[in-house]
């Protein structure tokens, strides 16, 4: 990544050499927020990209070291903003780990029931934004009508549409509301035909199998070298994902498969994300089955302590395992908080990915990276 | 020069006794005969060796020498239509020589501006007194 | 005569056009300022085209040489650096040869005038060969305002009497193309293909 | 070489009566040495009546153009399952002048480092070449077309030409990466594009025998027929290389904006970058007029002239008028319709894929089917199915029946040198490369994890 | 009439096809060796049908006289009546009388009526200036035109080389099966047929020439056509380097024949020949002022010795064999190697008149024929016997040349055709089935081979009594007329023709004895085929295909398929049945016409040696002719008994005459004399080349160095800047326009004495229309 220095202003020649340096970003429409990729190219073809973070960096993991564990929740919703409910669902689930917590049965069930919500409403953003990056407007809108949908079932649920937050250490705010089942029911009898849809508009589409077969590879070696998870990881082929590896809530129970790719290029990373939607549905439908009554909150102490010590712990979020290292000094605070964003890691093979292609395929790649500036940068 | 300075004081001497000087241009504004078309295209002839001779860039160099084609096509086309009004044989040949002027200009401007990154690629400059290289 | 009346207001109108435009094609500083006074005068030219019943030639010099030599200029200018150009666009002889251009402007002019003066241009009649002549002249019925014959005489022309220049003009371009080709190709493309 | 002269057309149609009448009557007030050299006649014929036709055509072109924008952005709106704008006046009614008043009040910034003159040249070249071009555009008979000129479609295409320097003027003048990207990429994707659609136009001259947009609508009015039906795969060649010509998604790379932000227009703001805007969709109406006209009859029905001579003998010019003008503009929002729709349909495509198409699909197409098309036209003249009078071709219904038969039997020829051509093509068949990536995402290999311990 | 075009053009257009497209059209063997077979056939029916029109043509009475007349005009010329020869335009002079020889007008009541089919005028060259001969100091129109020529002599050479060719195509498509450039071998051997057809068609020595090294060309090809064995290469260069010795004296012929004739049509210079009085005998004719003609035919016999191999050029014919046998049987027995005698006999009227070439000739051809006779014996490699048998024949057919039997030598020549063919695609069929591999041609692995190929055996057997002289088979006649009239040569003096009948007598006995040497080998006595270096383990035997596993032991020789055993028989049945065509008068006292005399007398020049008449049965021919018989049987038991019934008895015989065995085996030690006198003689030639280098290289850098020292001044000018020149091209355009201009300022400007121009110039214009 030191091939160019990072700053690239050379503005009285143009074509000085044969290559020209392009900084795509921080304001630019398809980098996700405040990415900021500097090229370079020759002609159109990219010789060097490096990528410039840290637009969006609020000091998140200090903060959390001056909040009680309480309060540190909220904050999870800020980090990947698109996918909310699992960055929650990770803290909580780390601090009972750390204390040994049982959570209910019920509040388990709610919980898959959520973050899957949340992962199809996570995926729906990325199918949008990745049609939209290679010049599918209508997908992108197609998209944003389902996850419409969800995020009404979320704003009943939550109160919000975007910072979803109702998951407390050792189970859950409050329950779900009456109509809660129904909707979402609702929801996933409709959703299998519009993903029809979309996929009526792009798996057999020309321009669209041109723009993403063969485009970004990355190879399973590579992908695990770099440390990449989630879908970026099972495109090429690596069978990984957190809920059947380290299964955690109430995934054991549950039936549902894992969708891996073959050739690890953008047109697999997308296949293996749409199939993940038809699953998560799958695992939706079943929680909402076997949905037990009883108690959301389990029996937690009135201050939480968390022994000292430290403990990891990793979840499969929409993007990737995100996984949270926590030591504690025993106290009401933890001494530190290191989160192991999915992003982070899967922007890190940008540029394996895309030096040598055209600056088309660096935004269909980025696209389907499927990266949250708010987890990158925290 | 002096011989141009008297040949044109003894053509307007010899002038002064025929029809009033203002009256002949006035009479060449209104009606537009060949030779205006001819004189002009020999201006813009002219103008464009000049920016052959002069420029340094080669691009420049190479649109100076597209000025000077098509002055000759005006020309062909001047005499083309003068052939038509006087009832010529092949009063289209002029036209089909324009063609083939702009053919050959096309084909020139592909293969010169080639040759001219090529040039560039491996001299980082296309200044025409930078480049010696047809001395050796 | 060849324009009278409206015809010649507008040939003057387009002759100071194509001059001036020509004028600053030479002297312009910014080669892409060139280029456009190129356009300009080029097109002035193609309107004087018309002028001289010329319509299909008019139209292919503005499709052939703006729409495309003109663009390939402006495209391979913005290719290359020419930033260091704007300062002396000039080169160390350019006084010698503007004189030398302006001389042998001169003489053309001369010649040009003196064969005006000799009485015309060419005093010779061509042969005749009357069938010919009626194919080529231009209908003298025609009622004015009427739209001319010009690109089917010129058709009729180039793929009869000029049919051999036609293959050899076709022969130069395919030359072009592939010497174009040739050339343009970077290191890495010949590196790739040879 | 015997030539046969066409039949005369009138280059500018005359100016109708009472217009000349009324510039008779106005001479009187005017001074003696303008009205001397002047006939009255010429004067209506060659002045008032152009210029009322330039004025009516301008307005009614504009509103067209202003109106194309709401239309896309309704079409769209349907197509993406949402309603679009609604709110200014009824149904959204007066949504592009809402939009224009908003671009003209906005504030008109000039980069600093810009080049100035060329800066502010740019979008009127654009916007001039796009205007220009309707002048010689075959509305309807008679009146209804402002002129016609000999070389019309040669017009055109020069003109159209031209307007690609607006682009790159503008892209290089506002002396910042993306507009320059854009500005090359659009050049070089018109130029190409450019060859394509002149060749595939030439293959249409082989019916049209002229270039005068009127005399192509006369020579299928006199057939009474379209030649979409004997041109079958030039029409597709043409429909698909005006797309790119336009600068339309999918081929909307000069202005991609998730790549290039906005393209050759990055920079530019408020009225300037509403010309260019208007420029594009006055491209659009240009091109959709060409294809209907080449393709579709311009402003010609089969059975116009029979509902013609149907009526009164003092309504019938009128009348033809009035059919022809309507069938024009219907002709053309189709061919506008299928824009949009390919607009908001599908993803954009990339620089090389979109050469790729230009060089090694449409320009092999056109050029095989310029060659297909002659010899099927020598082919039936030589069975004596058509026939050339004056300069007009003449055919029965065997004739046209071949021909059209003919010209839909030489989509496999055509498709067969495209398919060798592209055969090594790495991305010949996608579908075919799939074979190792699943078919659908129902086939993608699914796994069943591993088993929680 | 121009059928005779057709007939080189069919195997041209068999080549272009086979050998241009055949591989990329992906023909099969059937498809290419179909097309090379019907190409030959079709040239074959051309040839057929043109002499059979041409038959009929030369019996025309205003042919003949009109061929008469022209001969007549053309001998004046050549006698010098002062008239430059103009072949344009003689025909519409007048012929200035001359005194006509008595015995010409009486002698031959048949002149040669060729048909000549100018295809076009190929070498325009202009007026040149003759040097030599009666004629010198005239002029003549150089003018070689692609002309071929059918007469009598290129007939019969067609029928047979078409007919003989056919077959052979026919055994190639078995002989090459499975080959890998099957297309490349038909399409040299199309190239050949053209070539050839060339060669025998031509109507002047240039188009000979042309044929003549077509077929060198393509011999060489396919003496080469193995690439992966090198002695193919190494044969292949050396056949096409000895031939070029024997072209370099052709084309000297050439010129020399130009110069003294002025023309180079066989036609004119034949009958200017015959004009021509015959020259001196000896030593004396060795210079172009008393023996033009003899230089001329010594010449001419250079080029054919090297093309027919003969002495001294004859040692590339038996290395020619490491080709693919049809290619053998075709080029090296049946048609190329006779081009020398071809030609010979077509310039028969220069030897006549050369009675020391024709004696050069004579001994030469005995020589040559005893001498391979001698190596014959001793060779073990079946073609390369063979090889050496037909350098023997083609000797005896010389030895009818050169003692004025042409007629016996070209009759030779086809039975010899039909024999040796034979022979060779018999040895053929015995190669291919006789080892595994297909490619074992020494006789030592051979034996018993009738048991196995009947059809084989028995059609060889016939060649073998063909080429023994056994009488009724064809070269029995052939032969014995060739001996006959050597006897009674009326060239030479009586002792000549004894001595060269006895050699002739003797060498025939040899030939009998190693012919039936090679077929006892291999189809008699013990089967020793097993012994072959193709069942050994590791045998290095590279033929291309590089498998050396030993080949397995229940092997058994073969017979060849159809397609191979029909060319056999049909060509064993013309060896027996040919030789009729040209029984001797003198045997049968005219009671069996000679066809073969009869239809070639046109061609043959008797001016000098007329024909005896024939009065009746002569019986001292039949006794010279049952003695040679005899002789042959007496020989041919003789091997019989040496290599079947007591095989081990050459083998001492070896031993004792050690010091002849060696010169036979070793071919007379031929080869080892041109390496070390010639080769190593030029080679230490070229060593002392390197002062003439030095001198010519000092010349030329003495003129590069004034060139360099000159240019310091003038380089100045060249800056290198491409505007720089520009400039002074304007300059020059100025200067050229105002200099070529400022007459017509001065005119215009400063009228001095002349009528001023018209007051108002535009008015004079034409109005516009």
């Amino acid at each position: 990544m030191n091939a160019i220095p990072l700053v690239t202003h050379h503005t009285e020649t143009l074509f000085d050499s044969e290559q020209m340096v392009l900084s795509m970003g921080p304001q630019h429409p398809s980098t996700h927020g405040v990415l900021r990729v500097i090229l370079k190219l020759d002609g159109e073809r990219v010789v060097d990209l490096d990528c410039d973070i840290g637009y969006l960096h609020r000091g998140a993991e200090k903060i959390f070291e001056n909040r009680l564990y309480p309060m540190i929740a909220p904050y999870f919703d800020r980090l990947d903003y698109i996918a909310a409910v699992s960055n929650g669902l990770l803290y909580v689930e780390t601090v009972e780990k750390a204390m040994g917590l049982e959570v209910p049965p019920r509040a388990q069930y709610l919980r898959v029931i959520l973050t899957e919500l949340n992962r199809l409403s996570s995926h729906l953003l990325w199918l949008a934004t990745h049609a939209l990056d290679i010049g599918g407007f209508t997908v992108f809108l197609y998209a944003f009508r389902e996850r419409e949908e969800i995020l009404k079932i979320f704003e009943n649920f939550f109160g919000a549409r975007l910072t979803c937050h109702a998951f407390r250490i050792g189970g859950m705010t409050y329950d779900a509301y009456p109509e809660f089942e129904a909707q979402v029911r609702a929801f996933c009898d409709l959703f299998p035909k519009r993903l029809e849809e979309y996929e009526t508009l792009l798996n057999e589409n020309r321009i669209w199998l041109g723009r993403t077969v063969g485009i970004g590879i990355i190879s399973a070696e590579d992908a695990i070298s770099l440390g990449l998870t989630g879908a970026p990881l099972r495109g090429s082929g690596v069978d990984y994902d957190v809920r059947k590896t380290d299964p955690y809530e109430c995934y054991a129970d549950l039936e549902f498969d894992i969708p891996i790719g073959e050739n690890g290029d953008t047109f697999d990373r997308y296949l293996v994300r749409m199939e993940e939607m038809r699953q998560s549905r799958r695992i939706i439908m079943q929680a909402l089955d076997r949905l037990p009554d009883g108690p959301v909150m389990g029996k937690v102490p009135k201050v939480i302590r968390v022994p000292a010590g430290e403990v990891y712990h990793s979840i499969e979020g929409p993007k990737g395992e995100l996984g949270l290292y926590l030591v504690s000094d025993g106290g009401t605070k933890p001494y530190r908080l290191r989160m192991r964003p999915a992003s982070f890691v899967n922007l890190g093979a940008l540029r394996k990915m895309a030096v040598g292609s055209l600056v088309s395929d660096v935004v269909a790649v980025i696209g389907s990276l499927d990266i949250v500036l708010g987890e990158i940068d925290r | 020069m002096m011989t141009f300075l008297a040949l044109a004081a003894s053509w307007a001497a010899r002038q002064a006794s025929e029809p009033s000087l203002m009256e002949r241009y006035v009479q060449g504004l209104k009606e537009v005969d060949a030779s205006k078309f001819l004189v002009l295209s020999a201006i813009i002839f002219s103008l464009g060796m000049g920016g052959v001779l002069i420029r340094r860039n080669i691009i420049v160099i190479f649109m100076s020498v597209e000025l000077m084609l098509s002055a000759a096509n005006l020309n062909f086309i001047a005499f083309a239509r003068y052939w038509q009004t006087q009832g010529g044989l092949y009063a289209y040949n002029g036209h089909v020589m324009t063609i083939f002027v702009i053919v050959v200009a096309a084909a020139e401007a592909a293969l010169g501006l080639g040759l001219l990154l090529a040039l560039y690629r491996n001299r980082e400059t296309i200044a025409a007194d930078e480049i010696n290289l047809l001395k050796w | 005569m060849l324009l009278v009346g409206w015809e010649a207001v507008f040939f003057w109108m387009l002759t100071l056009v194509a001059l001036f435009a020509a004028v600053f094609t030479v002297s312009a500083r910014n080669p892409v300022h060139c280029a456009l006074f190129l356009i300009s005068t080029l097109i002035a030219k193609g309107a004087l085209f018309l002028l001289l019943r010329a319509e299909f030639v008019a139209g292919a010099q503005i499709l052939v040489y703006v729409g495309g030599i003109l663009v390939l200029f402006l495209f391979v200018l913005m290719l290359v650096n020419t930033r260091s150009e704007v300062e002396n666009p000039f080169n160390r002889q350019d006084k010698v040869g503007a004189f030398i251009a302006a001389l042998v402007g001169l003489a053309i002019l001369g010649a040009v005038t003196y064969t005006q003066q000799r009485g015309g241009f060419f005093k010779t009649k061509p042969s005749a060969d009357r069938m010919a002549i009626e194919n080529a002249k231009p209908d003298p019925n025609a009622p004015a305002g009427v739209i001319s014959a010009d690109t089917e005489t010129l058709g009729v022309t180039l793929y009869t009497r000029a049919v051999l220049p036609f293959e050899i003009a076709s022969v130069l371009l395919l030359m072009a193309i592939v010497g174009s080709v040739l050339l343009a190709r970077d290191r890495r493309q010949e590196e790739t293909y040879d | 070489m015997m030539m046969t002269q066409g039949p005369w057309m009138l280059a500018l149609s005359a100016s109708p009566k009472w217009l000349e009448s009324l510039v008779e009557r106005l001479f009187a007030y005017l001074p003696a040495w303008l009205t001397s050299s002047l006939a009255p006649t010429e004067v209506a014929d060659f002045i008032v009546w152009p210029l009322i036709q330039i004025g009516v055509m301008l307005v009614v072109v504009l509103t067209a153009v202003a109106y194309l924008t709401l239309a896309e952005r309704k079409v769209s709106a349907w197509i993406q399952v949402r309603v679009g704008p609604n709110r200014t006046g009824p149904l959204g009614l007066l949504q592009p002048a809402a939009d224009g008043i908003k671009l003209l009040i906005k504030e008109d910034v000039i980069p600093f480092k810009a080049d100035k003159t060329v800066f502010t040249l740019a979008p009127i070249i654009s916007m001039v070449c796009a205007f220009i071009v309707l002048a010689v555009l075959p509305y309807g008979p008679h009146y209804a077309s402002i002129t016609n000129i000999n070389i019309g479609l040669l017009f055109i295409l020069s003109v159209s030409s031209v307007g690609v320097l607006g682009i790159i003027l503008g892209g290089w003048a506002s002396n910042s990466k993306y507009p320059l990207l854009g500005a090359l990429r659009s050049s070089a994707q018109m130029v190409s594009y450019e060859a394509a659609i002149g060749l595939t136009i030439v293959s249409a001259l082989i019916f049209t025998r002229t270039f005068s947009m009127q005399g192509i609508v006369e020579a299928q009015r006199s057939l009474g027929i379209w030649f979409v039906l004997f041109l079958f795969p030039s029409f597709i060649v043409f429909l698909i290389s005006v797309v790119a010509e336009t600068n339309r998604a999918p081929f909307d790379l000069a202005e991609a904006e998730s790549e290039l932000v906005g393209g050759f227009h990055t920079e530019y703001s408020g009225f300037r970058f509403s010309i260019f805007f208007i420029a594009e969709y006055a491209n659009m109406v240009v091109v959709s007029a060409i294809g209907a006209t080449l393709y579709l009859g311009g402003w010609y029905v089969p059975g116009m002239d029979w509902v013609a001579a149907r009526l009164p003998e003092a309504y019938r010019e009128a009348a033809l008028t009035l059919m022809g003008v309507t069938a024009f503009a219907i002709k053309c929002g189709a061919i506008l319709y299928l824009f949009i729709w390919m607009r908001w349909t599908f993803p954009r495509y990339r620089y090389d894929q979109l050469m790729e198409l230009g060089w090694k699909w449409l320009m092999p197409a056109a050029l095989a089917n310029i060659a297909l098309t002659a010899t099927i036209f020598i082919v039936g003249k030589e069975l004596g199915l058509v026939r050339s009078a004056g300069g007009v071709l003449q055919m029965d219904w065997q004739g046209k029946l071949f021909f059209t038969l003919a010209g839909l039997l030489s989509m496999f020829p055509i498709l067969a040198l495209l398919n060798a051509i592209n055969r090594n093509s790495k991305s010949f068949n996608l579908r075919a490369q799939r074979t190792t990536i699943p078919v659908s995402t129902r086939k993608v290999k699914l796994s069943p994890g591993v088993k929680a311990a | 009439m121009y059928l005779v075009a057709l007939v080189p053009f069919f195997p041209l257009l068999g080549f272009i096809v086979n050998g241009l497209f055949a591989k990329r059209l992906g023909f099969s063997e059937k498809v290419i060796g179909a097309i090379a077979c019907a190409m030959v056939a079709a040239s074959f029916v051309c040839s057929a049908a043109a002499v059979y029109e041409f038959s009929r043509h030369a019996r025309d009475n205003k042919v003949q006289a009109a061929a008469k007349q022209r001969e007549a005009e053309l001998q004046a010329r050549i006698l010098g009546q002062g008239v430059a020869y103009d072949a344009k335009t003689d025909t519409k002079r007048e012929a200035p009388e001359h005194k006509s020889d008595d015995h010409k007008e009486g002698a031959h009541e048949v002149v040669a009526t060729p048909y000549v089919v100018t295809l076009f005028e190929w070498m325009p060259g202009g007026t040149l200036r003759l040097t030599l001969g009666a004629s010198a100091g005239q002029t003549a129109e150089f003018s070689v035109k692609w002309a071929y020529q059918l007469d009598q002599l290129s007939g019969l050479y067609i029928l047979f080389v078409t007919f003989v060719a056919f077959f052979i195509h026919l055994f190639a498509i078995g002989y090459m099966h499975g080959d890998p450039s099957f297309h490349r071998f038909f399409a040299y051997l199309n190239l050949f047929m053209f070539m050839m057809l060339n060669l025998v068609l031509g109507a002047n020595f240039l188009m000979t020439f042309v044929g003549w090294e077509g077929v060198g060309l393509a011999s060489y090809l396919l003496i080469g056509y193995y690439l992966k064995k090198p002695e193919a290469g190494t044969a292949a260069k050396k056949a096409f380097v000895m031939n070029r010795v024997g072209d370099f004296g052709l084309m000297l012929a050439m010129m020399a024949t130009f110069a003294v004739f002025g023309t180079l049509d066989y036609a004119d210079v034949m009958a200017m020949a015959k004009a021509l009085p015959q020259e001196p005998f000896g030593l004396a004719a060795l210079s172009f002022t008393t023996g033009t003609l003899t230089v001329i035919a010594l010449l001419i016999f250079l080029g054919a010795a090297g093309k027919s191999a003969q002495i001294p050029l004859y040692t590339w014919l038996p290395d020619a064999m490491a080709g693919p046998t049809p290619v053998s049987a075709l080029i090296h027995a049946a048609t190329m190697v006779t081009a020398g005698v071809y030609l010979v006999a077509r310039c028969n009227p220069l030897f006549q008149r050369a009675p020391t070439a024709m004696l050069t000739v004579a001994v030469i051809g005995i020589a040559t024929a005893f001498v391979a006779a001698t190596i014959g014996i001793t060779q073990t490699d079946i073609k390369k016997a063979l090889a050496y048998s037909t350098v023997s024949q083609l000797g005896y057919m010389f030895v009818g040349c050169g003692v004025g039997a042409f007629v016996a030598g070209v009759f030779h020549v086809v039975t010899h055709a039909f024999f040796k063919a034979q022979l060779f695609l018999g040895s053929g069929s015995v190669i291919h089935g006789g080892s595994p591999s297909g490619h074992q041609q020494e006789m030592t692995y051979y034996g018993n081979f009738r048991k196995y190929m009947p059809i084989t055996f028995a059609t060889m057997m016939l060649s073998l009594f063909a080429i023994c002289g056994i009488i009724p088979f064809a070269g029995f006649f052939s032969k014995d007329e060739i001996l006959a009239k050597t006897l009674h040569t009326p060239v030479f003096s009586h002792e000549v023709g004894l001595a060269l009948y006895a050699l002739g007598f003797l060498t025939a006995g040899v030939t009998a004895f190693y012919m039936t040497r090679l077929m006892c080998l291999t189809f008699f006595g013990k089967e020793r085929f097993l012994e072959g270096p193709d069942f050994q383990e590791g045998h290095s035997e590279d033929h291309g295909d590089g498998h050396h596993a030993p080949a397995s032991k229940d092997f058994h020789p073969h017979e060849s398929p159809l397609v191979m055993t029909l060319p056999l028989m049909v060509l064993g049945a013309f060896a027996v049945v040919a030789g009729f065509a040209g029984v001797s008068e003198e045997l049968t006292g005219g009671a069996f016409p000679n066809y073969v005399h009869h239809w070639l007398a046109p061609v043959m020049d008797a001016t000098l040696y007329p024909e005896k008449p024939v009065a009746g049965v002569n019986w001292t021919e039949w006794l010279l002719a049952g003695a040679s018989v005899v002789w042959a049987l007496v020989m041919m038991g003789l091997a019989y008994f040496l290599y079947v019934i007591r095989p081990e008895l050459p083998e001492k015989l070896a031993q004792t005459l050690r010091p002849l065995y060696t010169l036979s085996y070793r071919k007379w030690f031929w080869d080892e004399f041109i390496d070390v006198y010639l080769v190593g003689a030029f080679k230490k030639l070229s060593l002392g080349a390197w002062g003439v280098d030095f001198v010519v290289d000092s010349i030329v850098n003495l003129f590069a160095w004034l060139a360099r020292a000159s240019s310091v001044i003038f380089r100045t000018v060249q800056t290198g800047l491409m505007q720089n020149y520009a400039l002074v091209m304007a300059l020059g355009i100025f200067l050229f326009i105002a200099g070529m201009g400022y007459p017509l300022f001065k005119e215009l400007f400063m009228p001095t004495d002349r009528p001023s121009p018209p007051p108002t110039p535009q008015t004079s214009r034409a109005a516009q229309p």
